[in-house]
């Protein structure tokens, strides 16, 4: 009982909007925007990122928002492809104008082999988005210094990875994901190698507030099922989270009583 | 006279608009921003800004993007 | 589509029976047995493990049983408390009689304090049991090996463990279940040491048939809750498993085209 | 006569059948198993089962537990 | 001064043999026979397995006895290709002639693919040679149960797997050697799965006796200087675990006093 | 042959010095000034790290230095106790003066619970000091990017952290760390966290040109022999990856024959 | 007479040893096991264990092996 | 006249020097630093430094510390 109401009224805040699902997503690496917009639908997410790009006039790609907004998401415009504060800006100015919303997903990769963020000019231009009136969720590595940085510069979550965009590979910073929970005063959002729900689980479990996933759920063999299957494991880790977990203990300990059937026979 | 829309050269009639120019490239209105000689243009400003010859239009569009 | 028609013949048959939930559950740890079967209940597990005991004629037990059968659960006896084969015979004789099925979960563990299986033990008694009629679910260390003759003896399942019993330590032997899995030719059950959701859901995105929970569920401080999150990791990562995951990548892969915006200007 | 049921001497009247022994008990048939002298009793005969003088009757049930 | 006397004592006993080195080596995979000797010579290991094998007539293998045996290693001769006790028997005794000595190292796999031991076979085995007077050193899962019934039955060490042999994965199996060092009343092996000096010297850090390595010297680019590598690495963990590793904490622990600079100007 | 002569040319080049061990440490934590020196000399240690603090004119600290410097061992003041670039800054100067000697281990950590690095501070500082004359080695955290950041800005190495400072959890930032070393063109020192020799090894199995270790030297049960240790391990570390070390695989690779006995009889 | 040697027809001398036959092959002793039609025969015996026409022989020997 | 070493009111002659204080203090000249009012005095200079009154002298030194 106490449960369920806890879950009813468990919702993310983030700035100005309220969220009922922890499970934030991208647009990118779909096979066809039909395909998109199915497994988009069954992952139940309500924050969609997407990028901006020059039009190339010769041939257009075909408008994604309209069905997004169609069908109720908050669009979550990234910076993906800025190199360092000064493209980020433009960027995050130009996605405003787009999309007209002031919510940015601020990533600054100058290295394009692992595409990993620079701290330096991600808090750079956070401070000048910040005081531009940006709602700034910041991709960054998962330094719990840098965290509190970008807290002070007034981000409205931030997003640490747990490994490398795209790898797969989990969460390979949980040492210091744990950090930065215990710390923030804002969101924590794990973006960035969460690559099975397990992954996503383990997240919410620890008490992340949210998970960001794209690639896994885009190139899995069949993606609206892998979307599906992604908000369980959200949902199952948060109220796992919530219900309380036991803690680990390095001996066994027995779940039937152990009863001695000769001697007692 | 001409303006050059992402690199291309492109022919507009005297006091065209961005919004003009927009019709005219049968671009949609939604999803895009406009820069004009590097400077942004609120969508406000669309339907008064008048283009001159020679500008330089960057043209952008919400895209799929993790 | 395809894939929900594929979830729903979903089943999973072990002996006579079929199954739609791939979580098993026990009856042990709960503070009581209210509590114990708002959780069983909140799991939608159809399979519940439960030991035999002499009666204490000074004090009884309350009855058990009456409410798990009314909601429609399968009963798995278990051998906890046999330490060789000798007495997991007699015991699983006397859980046959018990509770009138032939169904049995064979455990035996010389050992108290981690509570490990006895591989040769457990394969004599397997060998018994099976001409004799049982429905034979053993509990093993995480052996190939052994689980490939458990098969040859006429075991209806392999439960391998992925830590110790109650240490809430997860799959520690998951390069093992993979071979397990990748070699059974009956069901594999992942049993004991799962802690969270996130571990069961790792199982099933593995392979694995179906999983037994106790202990996370007995001792979390919302059982119910604790229950229900486990259902959904379970449904979670058995529909990850069948949609397929993409692998691990060394490398980042860019969720969103990188173009450079100040160029782009 | 007397027997003993988990080592505790129990009187019961001569004749006495298992089930019989169980209702004395107030023992619940459901759920429980019978050994008489270390050999189990399949419940089909326990309203037949005639029990003697100084038999050890052992008595189980179905408890909670992993 | 302690130490060093504890280290120069520091002699490994098994049966009526006392190493000085607790790194024992493998024949097999070496290039040729030179880079072996010469990298057998760089390990200094005391104890060297080698198979036995029916010779073919046409061409034949050259002796690799001779300089063994000249360099002062003893002879762990194996049953590798044994699928069952009985074949495993017979290798055993044939090896005992050929090799003239009664040490042994039982090892049992039937299956191909992952070489894992067989634990039912490997126990009849050891039951059998035992009692033919050999001196029996299983390979073994990772079963700390197993491990309890081999020294029962009389064998003189265990040499639990790591990983599946020649994987280089190291101590997947963690977890469970933990248990079986702190349970054995006899020597304990770290053998497979062994792939580079600092798996070994975790081993040894843990309280393993010694381990078990070939194919991560063999395959090596460098053998020679890799079996230095894990001479160094073995001596480099063994001394560490008498000396006293401290424990795990889960803040830091400041190495240096935190004195601020300003007030104190 | 190769590898011997490629190893006693194995020297560690840092600015203007050249180090024949790659282990450095520190002068923390130890019990009293006698062991920290006999562990020191055991540690061969060629660069040794310590702190500046203001003298107490109550009770002084006894003078560290000459016994150091009569070792030959270099020094490498630290700037622990700073919270951000000013006061260390302050704090570097005062070092140079007291220790006369331009090198430093910058190291700025607002944080006193877990003592991690700043990276803004830190790339402040590294500037400053950098035009200044300072031969810097930054604490970090494992970023590459940052890492590539205070290579541009005139670092000597950097250092980052394998775990929390005396956590003793070793490589968590493994994935993070590969990376680092992969794009550096300064030397890669891995600070903090390393708490067993084994972690040391593996450090410079994966490339790294350093360890920085002190804690799990100071605490040891017995510091002279675990600096002994450290030290065999890290030479085992290097010399492995110097040999070339294979890879993993994930079935078995069979190191003997596999000979089928019985048909063979 | 014809003896086979792992399966390899091999003639010997009537009354041949077992140590004969190994020098006759020049197979070294030191390393080598002998089964003669299954059971294994011990080294010391080989100077005096005759071979029989027919016999099936198994020699072994040591090997490079993990 | 009087100094603030470290915060402690110190007495020391007219036209102390930086070393003559140091020595006044028994304080070892390796492994020390100097800021007076803030501001480090370099190593070279102890010997001329004449100190005044009130001075804020900071004394440092290395200790242990990884």
């Amino acid at each position: 009982m106490i449960n369920n109401l806890k879950n009813i009224h468990d919702q993310l805040i983030i700035a100005d909007k309220s969220f009922s699902s922890r499970l934030f997503t991208g647009t990118g690496k779909f096979n066809d925007q039909q395909t998109m917009l199915a497994a988009l639908k069954a992952s139940r997410s309500e924050l969609v990122t997407m990028a901006l790009k020059r039009v190339d006039m010769q041939n257009k790609d075909d408008d994604i928002l309209a069905p997004l907004i169609k069908n109720g998401m908050n669009l979550l415009p990234n910076t993906s492809g800025a190199r360092n504060a000064k493209e980020a800006i433009y960027a995050a100015q130009l996605a405003r104008e787009a999309l007209q919303t002031n919510w940015l997903k601020l990533e600054i990769h100058p290295d394009p082999k692992y595409l990993l963020p620079d701290p330096i000019e991600t808090l750079k231009a956070a401070e000048v988005l910040a005081n531009d009136g940006f709602v700034i969720l910041p991709y960054v590595h998962a330094d719990p210094v840098l965290c509190k940085h970008l807290e002070s510069a007034g981000c409205a979550a931030v997003m640490p990875l747990g490994a490398p965009i795209g790898s797969n590979k989990g969460l390979k910073t949980l040492d210091f994901l744990e950090i930065i929970i215990e710390q923030a005063n804002i969101p924590v959002i794990v973006d960035a190698g969460i690559g099975s729900p397990s992954h996503a689980a383990l997240a919410m479990e620890m008490g992340a507030d949210a998970v960001l996933v794209n690639t896994a759920m885009a190139v899995a063999g069949d993606p609206v099922a892998m979307s599906e299957a992604f908000a369980k494991a959200v949902q199952a880790g948060r109220q796992a989270y919530l219900a309380g977990l036991a803690g680990q203990v390095n001996h066994a300990v027995a779940s039937s009583p152990l009863t001695a059937f000769l001697e007692a026979g | 006279m001409n303006v050059f829309v992402n690199e291309r050269k492109t022919e507009i009639p005297q006091g065209c608009t961005i919004e003009a120019l927009l019709n005219l490239l049968e671009s949609p209105l939604k999803g895009s921003a406009i820069a004009v000689n590097q400077s942004i243009v609120s969508r406000s400003q669309w339907s008064e800004y008048k283009l001159n010859d020679g500008d330089q239009i960057s043209l952008f569009q919400a895209i799929a993007g993790g």
